[in-house]
C-alpha cells in the first residue's frame, strides 16, 4: 500500500504492507535502526518514536496509519553528526545505560517531557519513563540524567520549550 | 573509593562511559539492525504439549506458499549435526535445536520454516500441522525427583542429573556438639535475567571460501567452539562477529540452539539466514528461564547464636535439557557459607529434569538463590534465640584479620572487611532510628518490616564447579586476553576478543591501558575482534572482566611500555633501569636531558630498523593472555576446590511496609553498601548495582515463570511476566568501601552481579519481618501481592478466631 | 489451563426431544459457536473445524467430537480435543437431563483444558471468554428448540 | 510476532465504517489500537480489514452539553487527562485516567476502544459502569445508544451490534453542591490492569446530607459493574456499614481468579477499596465543594 511517511523532517514514498508496524518500516525500509523491537506487544517502550509531538509505541502502530504524521525517531534528535543534544550528551554524563537497547526509546520519552516541563520533579521524571523498561540500570543513572539535562536546558539562552 | 584517589591517573576517577556516544543517537550495532544481502528469515513452530510424541509433520501446504523457502524438522537437522553439549556426564540426554521423536515442554521448538520474511514465515509455520500423541509430563521439580515419576529422557532412566552429597568438615560431630538445631525450607522461583533484547542471530556460510559467519547476541564462552562441533566444522572455518552489540544478557543470552539451526540452515540453503527470536519464541522457547530452587536447610548453632555447621539440600529443576543449568548448583559451593565462620557444611545438590523450559546461565549462576537461603538462615537464628538479627550476622562474621580466609569447601576468600562496612551503612542509614520508623508504621496499623542482608559476590569466575561435578571434565583453564598495537603513527588500538552486554569492556579497557601507558583513554581506540583473528577469551560471566580483561589490558600495556622502553634505552645507550617513564617519554634519571618520546619511539620501532636492539621484533604490539588468579587447580579428592579467586561483600538494608489489607509490599527506604575492591569506573559499578537491585526486586516481588498443573506456561508475554518498571525500583542510597584484592593488578574485584545477590534477600528479610507479628512467615520468591494478601488475611482470621475463644 | 465448566439450563421441551437434539449432529453443528463443519467419522464421532470468533479474537481450529457413556434419554458424556492457530483445546462434560416441574432440567459439569498460546498470553481472560462460549452454545441451543417448536 | 495479512482502510466518517462492517463481518475497527494491535501482533486477533476512525475529526471531542460530558469515541486518552474541563466537571475520569496504562499508551488510546474492548479491569469503562454513561454507535439502522447497565457482557465482549461504530459516551455531571469522588486501585506495577478497583462518587447537600452515593467495581467480575450502595448512604461515613453494604453488593459476583490475584484475594480487596473509594469521596465533598 502506498505510503508517505514524514520522518525527521524528511518526506518518504513507500509501498508497505498494511501489516508491517511503524517500528518495522523505519527500522526495514527506512533503515532507521535506533528504534528496538523488545516486545511487539506494547509493553517495553523500546521502540518510542516521537508522533505528532508525543512519545508513542511504534509497534503498536501500523505504518499505513502513520501517514500524515509528523515522526521522529533518536535519528532526528542529534544536532549535528558527532554533535550530542543536551539531553543526549546528560545520558554519557550520568551513565544513564548499560546495553543501550532501551536507550533511544528512553531518551525520545524524556525529550518530550522536557519539551513541556523544565522543572521535572523525581516523580514526574518517573512517570514519563514508566512506560520503558530497562533491563540494566535500576534507572537511577537515567532519571538522574534527565534531571541534569533539564538542569542544563533551565540555564540556556533560550525560550523555554524550545527542545533541546 | 577515596582511599584509591591519588594512587590512579584515570581509575576509579568519574570518567564518562566510552560505549554511551553511540547507543545515545541509535547508533548500536545489535543483531537485528544487521542486513546481509539476500538474507532469509525463520519462525518456530512450537510445541503446545509439555509431552508428547511427535506422530506426523505435515508440511506441505506452507512449502506450497511463495516466498517460502525450506521447512526443516528435528530429524533431519539431528542427523546432520551433533548434539549440543552436554554439561553433566548424562549421555541419553541429548539435546538438538528441534524437537527430536519428541516434544519435552510447551514452547519447545519442533520445525522451523524459513521465508522471505518473518511475517511470511510465520504465515507458513501456521500451516505446518503436526500431529502428537500427548504423554505423561511432570512440571514439579520435588516430584520429578521421585523414582515414579513420568521420565522427561526414559532413556536416561530418571530425571535426576545430580544427586551429591558433599561433606566438608565434621558436619555430624558439629550438630551433635551444638545445643541448638532449627530446620526451614523455601523455595526460590522461576525467573530469569530477560533482557529487553530478544536473542537473535545471523548466519552466512561461504561455501568457495568455507566460512561461516555469525552474527549473534551472545555473551558465551567457547561459542565459535560449540558451533564448529555442532556443524561438524574445522573450528577455523566460524568467524563469529564480536563488534555486535548485545541488548542486555545477564547471563543468558547463550543462543546455541538458535544458532546451529541458523547455521545449518544457511549452509543447507547456501543463504544467509536469520533468526530473531520475538518476545514469543523468547519467553517459552528460547531456554532462558533461570534457577528454580527447592531448599531444606538444618542448622546447628549455639546460645550466642554462632552458626557452627549447616546443612543444605538443593534442587534445581532445571526443565527438559540438562545444558549447563546443573552447574549452577557447583558455583556456589564457593560461597557456600557466605560472609560467615561456618566450621562445616553438608550440602546435598540435586538437579532434576521436568517438562518445562530449558534453563540457562543466569546472573551470578545460582548464588543468587542460595544467599537468599544463608540469609534466610541467619535471620533464623536471630528469632530462634530473640537475638538482634545484625548482631547475629555480626558474631558470625569472617573478621578483616582472618583474611585469606580458608571456607570449609576449599575456597580462600581474597579480602574483606564485613564489619567496617555494615559499620558505615548502619551510621548512614541510622538503623535505631529506622527500627523506630518501622514501630511507628507499625502503630499506624501498617505491616512493617526491617531486611537484612550481607552477601557476597564471587568474582573472578572460573569453572572450577565442572571439574567438580563432572569428574571427566578436567577443565582448569579460563583464560581472558588483550592485544595492544601502537601504530606506525603513534595512536594505539587495544583488541579484546568478547562481546559485551553493557558492562563497559571498551571503557575497562581503555582505562586501564591509558592507566598504564600513562594516556588518555579517550584517545585509546578499542576494537572487537573477531573469532578468527583470535584470542582466547571465556567471555564476560562469574563478574570476572575487570579482574581478566583488566588483569590481560595491564599486563598486556606493561609488556608494550617495557618494549618502549627498550628500545629507548638501546637507542639512547643506557640500561633499561635507568629510564623512568612520564606519560610516554622515556627519561634517563641519570641524564634528565637524555630522553625519547613516545612518537621518537614509535618512528624506530616502525622504521627505523637499525635502531632497534637486536633480535626484536619490529612494530609495537604486546598481547597478554590472563589465566584466573589462584584458580587452574583440579578438585581434591574430598571435593575441596579454588572455586572463583575475588569477593565482593554487599550488605543491604531496607524499610518495607505492607498494607495488610492490601498485601502489597512498599519500599521505605534502600541502601546498600557495596565493596568490590578497587574501582575501576564508578559510573559502571554504581550501574551494575542498582540495576542489579532492580533485578533483585523483580525476583523477589513480581517476576516468575509461572506453570499450571497442566504444564502450560501461563507467563508468555510481558503482560504477565512483570519487570520492573522505574515506578517499582525506589531510589536506593548506596555507601562504599574499598577494600582492595591482592590478587588483582589493582585490587579491583567484580561487580557485575552486585545487589542482585542480595536484593532478593533482604527483601525476603524484610517481609518476613513485617508479617512477624502475625506468627506468618513467607517461604517461596516471588512474594507477589495475592500471595501475601491472602497469607495476611489468613493469619489475621485465625488470630480473630483464636481472640474469640 | 484448567477451567471448569459446570450449569444448569431449563428448557420448555421433552427430555426425549432435548435428548434427539443433543445427540444430533446437525443440531450441534449450528450451535456449537463457530462451528463450520462436522463430519462423521464413527458412531457417535465427528471431526469439526470451527471458526472461532470472540470479538476481535478468534482463529480456526480441527478436531473431534465424540459422544459416549449414554444413558437415553438422561445422560451422556461428550469430549472435544481440538488444535489450531490459538493452540489446544480439550473438553470433558457430562450431559445429565431430568424432569422437573413440566421442565427439563440439563446439568453439565465437565473441565476444559487449553493449551499453547491462548494459555500462554490470554489466561487472564480466558475463563470469562469460556463462559460466554458456553453461553452462545445454550442460546443457540434455545432458538433450536424455539425452531422445533414452531 | 507480525500480525496475519489484512486490508487496511481510513473510514471517512462513522457511518462509512459501519457500512464497511456491515460488507465484511471480519472487519474489525482500528482507533488508538493499544488493545488491538497487541491481539494482532500475537495473532489471537485476524480481521480481514481494518477499518482506521482514528482520524475521522468529529469523533474526536469533549464537549460539556447541559447534562452531560459527552467524549467522542476516539478522544485520546491524553486528551482526557489534560482536560480542565474533565477535571472540573467529571473530576471521577479526572482521577482515573491517570490510571490507564503509561503516557505512551495514553498518547495514543481512545477513550472509545477503552469502552470497545471491554476488559474487566479497565479503568474508563469502570467510570462509565459507575457514573451510569450512555454510549452511542452508529450502525447501518443510523445513530443509536446503549446504557453503559445494558453494555458490557465480558472481555472483550459487549452488546454493541456486530456492524456498530462507538461515536462517543456521555458522562452524567452531578449539579449537586457539594460532589466527591473516590478512585482506588492495585495492581502488581502501576500501568498494569488493576487485580480490583473501585471507584466512588458522592453528593452533600448544604445541609451535610449524602444525596446520592454511586459505587463501581472493576477487575473483580468479568466487566466493571455499579454496586448499590444507595441504601447506606445515610450511614455513608460509618465504615462497618459500608463494609457490610458493599460484601452485600458483589455477594453474587463471581470473582474472576487467575495467575496475578486469587478470587478470594479480589473479593476480600474489593470490599476495602470499595470502602475507600466512598469514604474518600465523602471526605473530598465534605472537604471542599465542588463548583458546579
Amino acid at each position: 500500500m502506498r505510503t508517505e511517511l514524514n520522518v525527521n523532517g524528511q518526506l518518504h514514498v513507500l509501498d508497505v504492507e498494511p501489516r508491517k508496524t511503524l517500528v518495522d518500516c523505519l527500522r526495514e525500509d527506512l533503515r532507521l535502526v535506533g528504534a528496538h523491537t523488545g516486545c511487539e506487544h506494547g509493553v517495553c517502550g523500546a521502540c518510542t518514536v516521537i508522533v505528532d509531538g508525543t512519545p508513542v509505541r511504534s509497534c503498536l502502530m501500523f505504518a499505513v496509519q502513520a501517514e500524515g504524521s509528523e515522526i521522529i525517531t533518536i535519528e532526528g534528535v542529534a544536532p549535528a553528526p558527532g554533535e550530542l543534544s543536551i539531553l543526549q550528551d546528560a545520558f554519557c554524563e550520568t551513565h544513564g545505560m548499560q546495553c543501550g537497547f532501551c536507550t533511544p526509546g528512553m531518551i525520545l520519552a524524556a525529550h518530550a517531557l522536557l519539551r513541556d516541563n523544565l522543572e521535572p520533579t523525581r516523580e514526574d521524571i518517573v512517570e514519563a519513563i514508566s512506560g520503558n523498561i530497562c533491563r540494566c540500570t535500576g534507572y537511577d543513572q537515567i532519571v538522574e540524567a534527565i534531571s541534569l539535562a533539564a538542569r542544563r536546558m533551565r540555564g540556556r539562552n533560550m525560550p523555554d520549550g524550545v527542545p533541546a | 573509593m577515596s582511599a584509591a584517589k591519588g594512587k590512579f591517573r584515570y581509575i576509579s576517577s568519574d570518567r564518562r562511559v566510552l560505549e554511551d556516544r553511540r547507543f545515545v543517537v541509535g547508533k548500536g550495532n545489535f543483531v537485528a539492525d544487521i542486513v546481509r544481502p539476500n538474507m532469509k528469515h525463520v519462525a518456530v513452530v512450537f510445541s503446545p504439549h509439555p509431552a508428547a510424541r511427535i506422530v506426523n509433520i505435515d508440511a506441505s501446504e506452507a512449502l506450497k506458499m511463495a516466498g517460502v523457502h525450506y521447512v526443516l524438522t528435528g530429524d533431519e537437522l539431528a542427523a546432520a549435526t551433533q548434539p549440543m553439549p552436554n554439561g553433566m556426564p548424562t549421555p541419553e540426554v541429548k539435546r538438538y535445536p528441534l524437537a527430536v521423536g519428541q516434544a519435552r515442554y510447551v514452547g519447545e521448538w519442533v520445525v522451523a520454516v524459513v521465508a522471505d520474511t518473518r511475517a511470511l514465515a510465520e504465515d507458513a509455520a501456521e500451516k505446518v500441522k503436526v500431529e502428537y500423541e500427548p504423554l505423561p509430563f511432570v512440571v514439579d521439580g520435588k516430584e520429578a525427583f521421585k523414582k515414579e515419576s513420568p521420565p522427561v529422557h526414559p532413556a536416561h532412566g530418571s530425571n535426576i542429573l545430580l544427586d551429591k552429597t558433599f561433606v566438608w568438615g565434621d558436619v555430624e560431630g558439629d550438630f551433635a556438639a551444638s545445643p541448638r538445631k532449627l530446620s526451614f525450607s523455601q523455595k526460590w522461583g522461576r525467573s530469569s535475567t530477560v533482557p529487553i533484547e530478544t536473542f537473535g542471530v545471523i548466519a552466512e556460510w561461504d561455501a568457495w571460501r568455507e566460512v561461516l559467519d555469525v552474527w549473534a547476541s551472545i555473551q558465551m564462552p567457547k561459542y565459535a567452539d560449540q558451533i564448529a562441533t555442532a556443524m561438524r566444522l574445522p573450528m577455523n572455518a566460524v568467524r563469529v562477529h564480536q563488534d555486535v552489540d548485545v541488548g542486555g544478557s545477564y547471563g543468558v543470552k547463550r543462543g546455541i540452539k538458535q544458532t546451529v539451526l541458523v547455521c545449518y540452515l544457511s549452509k543447507k540453503l547456501n543463504v544467509p539466514v536469520r533468526l530473531i527470536e520475538d518476545r514469543l519464541d523468547n519467553m517459552r522457547g528460547g531456554d532462558a528461564h533461570g534457577p528454580e530452587r527447592n531448599f531444606d536447610v538444618e542448622l546447628a548453632f549455639d546460645d550466642n547464636g554462632i552458626i557452627r555447621s549447616m546443612k543444605m539440600d538443593a534442587l534445581d529443576n532445571v526443565g527438559a535439557y540438562a545444558g549447563r543449568s546443573p552447574f549452577q548448583l557447583g558455583k556456589p559451593i564457593g560461597a557456600i557459607v557466605g560472609p560467615y565462620k561456618i566450621k562445616s557444611v553438608q550440602y546435598r545438590a540435586m538437579a532434576v529434569t521436568s517438562n518445562k523450559t530449558v534453563q540457562e546461565a543466569v546472573r551470578a549462576f545460582g548464588q543468587s538463590p542460595t544467599n537468599y537461603t544463608i540469609e534466610r538462615a541467619l535471620d533464623e537464628v536471630a528469632w530462634a534465640l530473640n537475638l538482634d538479627r545484625l548482631e547475629v550476622r555480626r558474631r558470625n562474621f569472617i573478621q578483616p584479620h582472618e583474611f585469606p580466609y580458608l571456607i570449609p569447601s576449599g575456597t580462600s576468600y581474597d579480602s574483606g572487611n564485613y564489619p567496617g562496612l555494615v559499620d558505615k551503612v548502619v551510621k548512614q542509614v541510622d538503623l535505631d532510628a529506622l527500627y523506630a520508623e518501622r514501630d511507628r508504621l507499625r502503630a499506624e496499623g501498617l505491616l512493617a518490616g526491617v531486611g537484612i542482608a550481607s552477601c557476597l559476590e564471587p568474582s573472578g569466575g572460573n569453572s572450577a564447579f565442572e571439574p567438580l561435578l563432572n569428574r571427566q571434565n578436567k577443565t582448569t583453564t579460563w583464560m581472558d586476553s588483550c592485544r595492544i598495537a601502537v601504530d606506525a603513527l603513534g595512536t594505539v588500538t587495544a583488541t579484546m576478543h568478547t562481546t559485551s552486554a553493557g558492562q563497559g569492556h571498551e571503557t575497562l579497557v581503555a582505562t586501564v591501558v591509558g592507566e598504564a601507558l600513562e594516556i588518555d583513554p579517550e584517545k585509546i581506540r578499542i576494537s572487537r575482534a573477531h573469532t578468527l583473528d583470535v584470542m582466547p577469551s571465556n567471555s564476560p560471566v562469574g563478574s570476572r572482566m575487570a579482574i581478566m580483561l583488566g588483569g590481560a589490558a595491564f599486563h598486556a600495556a606493561n609488556k608494550l611500555k617495557r618494549k618502549m622502553m627498550t628500545i629507548a634505552a638501546h637507542d639512547l645507550g643506557v640500561p633499561l633501569e635507568d629510564l623512568v617513564w612520564d606519560e610516554g617519554t622515556m627519561t634517563s634519571k641519570k641524564n634528565p636531558e637524555q630522553k625519547r618520546t613516545w612518537n621518537e619511539v614509535v618512528l624506530i620501532a616502525h622504521r627505523h630498523f637499525y635502531r632497534m636492539p637486536e633480535d626484536m621484533e619490529p612494530g609495537l604490539t604486546a598481547q597478554h593472555v590472563m589465566q584466573v588468579p589462584n584458580g587452574g587447580k583440579l578438585p581434591t579428592d574430598d571435593d575441596r576446590i579454588q572455586m572463583y579467586p575475588c569477593f565482593s561483600f554487599e550488605f543491604h538494608v531496607v524499610l518495607m511496609s505492607i498494607d495488610p489489607d492490601i498485601g502489597k509490599p512498599v519500599f521505605r527506604r534502600y541502601m546498600i553498601g557495596h565493596d568490590c575492591g578497587t574501582v575501576i569506573n564508578p559510573k559502571i559499578v554504581h550501574g551494575m548495582t542498582i540495576g542489579g537491585i532492580a533485578h533483585g526486586i523483580g525476583a523477589a516481588l513480581l517476576e516468575e515463570f509461572a506453570y499450571d498443573d497442566e504444564g502450560q506456561l501461563l507467563t508468555q508475554s510481558f503482560m504477565d511476566y512483570l519487570l520492573p518498571s522505574a515506578h517499582e525500583v525506589p531510589k536506593i542510597e548506596t555507601v562504599h568501601q574499598v577494600t582492595p584484592s591482592p590478587l588483582t593488578v589493582f585490587g579491583q574485584k567484580g561487580s557485575g552481579e552486585s545487589g542482585y545477590l542480595g536484593a532478593p534477600a533482604v527483601i525476603s528479610s524484610a517481609v518476613n519481618d513485617a508479617l512477624h507479628p502475625l506468627g506468618i512467615k513467607m517461604n517461596s520468591l516471588p512474594l507477589k501481592i495475592t500471595k501475601l494478601g491472602d497469607a495476611i488475611a489468613e493469619a489475621r482470621a485465625k488470630a480473630g478466631k483464636e481472640m474469640k475463644q | 489451563m484448567k477451567l471448569d465448566i459446570g450449569g444448569e439450563e431449563r428448557f420448555e421441551a421433552s427430555i426425549d426431544r432435548i435428548w434427539s437434539m443433543v445427540n444430533d449432529p446437525a443440531v450441534l453443528q449450528r450451535c456449537i459457536p463457530g462451528c463450520k463443519s462436522m463430519t462423521e467419522t464413527g458412531p457417535d464421532q465427528y471431526k469439526i473445524e470451527l471458526n472461532l470468533k470472540v470479538a476481535s479474537v478468534g482463529g480456526t481450529m480441527e478436531g473431534a467430537i465424540g459422544l459416549s457413556e449414554k444413558t437415553p434419554p438422561s445422560r451422556c458424556r461428550i469430549q472435544v480435543e481440538g488444535a489450531g492457530t490459538l493452540g489446544t483445546g480439550k473438553g470433558d462434560a457430562i450431559f445429565e437431563l431430568r424432569e422437573e416441574g413440566g421442565q427439563v432440567v440439563m446439568k453439565y459439569e465437565g473441565t476444559g483444558d487449553v493449551g499453547g498460546l491462548v494459555a500462554g498470553v490470554g489466561q487472564r481472560i480466558l475463563k470469562g471468554v469460556a463462559k460466554h462460549l458456553i453461553g452462545k452454545f445454550f442460546t443457540a441451543f434455545r432458538g433450536e428448540i424455539q425452531k422445533a417448536a414452531a | 510476532m507480525k500480525p496475519a495479512a489484512f486490508d487496511y482502510i481510513r473510514a471517512e466518517s462513522a457511518a462509512h465504517a459501519s457500512a464497511l462492517l456491515v460488507e465484511d463481518e471480519n472487519g474489525r475497527i482500528i482507533a488508538g489500537g493499544q488493545t488491538l494491535v497487541p491481539m494482532l501482533a500475537m495473532r489471537l486477533a485476524r480481521p480481514s480489514r481494518l477499518i482506521d476512525i482514528a482520524r475521522i475529526p468529529e469523533l474526536s471531542y469533549i464537549r460539556d452539553e447541559s447534562e452531560t460530558i459527552s467524549i467522542g469515541a476516539t478522544t485520546r486518552q491524553v486528551l482526557v487527562e489534560k482536560s480542565a474541563l474533565i477535571a472540573q466537571k467529571l473530576p471521577l475520569l479526572h482521577k482515573a485516567i491517570e490510571w490507564v496504562g503509561h503516557p505512551p499508551t495514553r498518547a495514543r488510546g481512545t477513550v472509545g476502544g477503552s469502552l470497545a474492548n471491554s476488559d474487566p479491569a479497565a479503568e474508563i469503562a469502570l467510570v462509565a459502569a459507575t457514573l451510569g454513561a450512555t454510549l452511542r454507535y452508529v450502525d447501518e439502522t443510523g445513530e443509536n445508544s446503549i446504557e453503559v447497565d445494558d453494555y458490557f457482557i465480558g472481555p472483550m465482549i459487549t452488546t454493541l451490534p456486530q456492524t456498530a461504530c462507538l461515536i462517543g459516551a456521555d458522562f452524567p455531571k452531578w449539579g449537586e453542591p457539594h460532589v466527591g469522588t473516590g478512585f482506588e486501585e492495585v495492581n502488581a506495577r502501576s500501568s498494569d490492569f488493576a487485580f480490583v478497583s473501585a471507584a466512588s462518587q458522592v453528593a452533600f447537600d448544604a445541609d451535610g446530607k449524602c444525596t446520592r452515593a454511586v459505587l463501581g467495581i472493576g477487575g473483580l467480575g468479568d466487566f466493571p459493574f455499579r454496586a448499590d450502595v444507595d441504601a447506606v448512604k445515610d450511614r455513608i461515613e460509618n465504615e462497618a456499614a459500608l463494609r457490610e453494604a458493599i460484601g452485600l453488593a458483589i455477594e453474587d459476583i463471581e470473582p474472576l481468579s487467575d495467575l496475578h490475584a486469587t478470587g478470594e484475594y479480589r473479593r476480600r480487596v474489593a470490599v476495602t477499596l470499595a470502602c475507600r473509594s466512598l469514604l474518600n469521596a465523602v471526605r473530598e465533598a465534605k472537604g471542599f465543594a465542588h463548583a458546579n
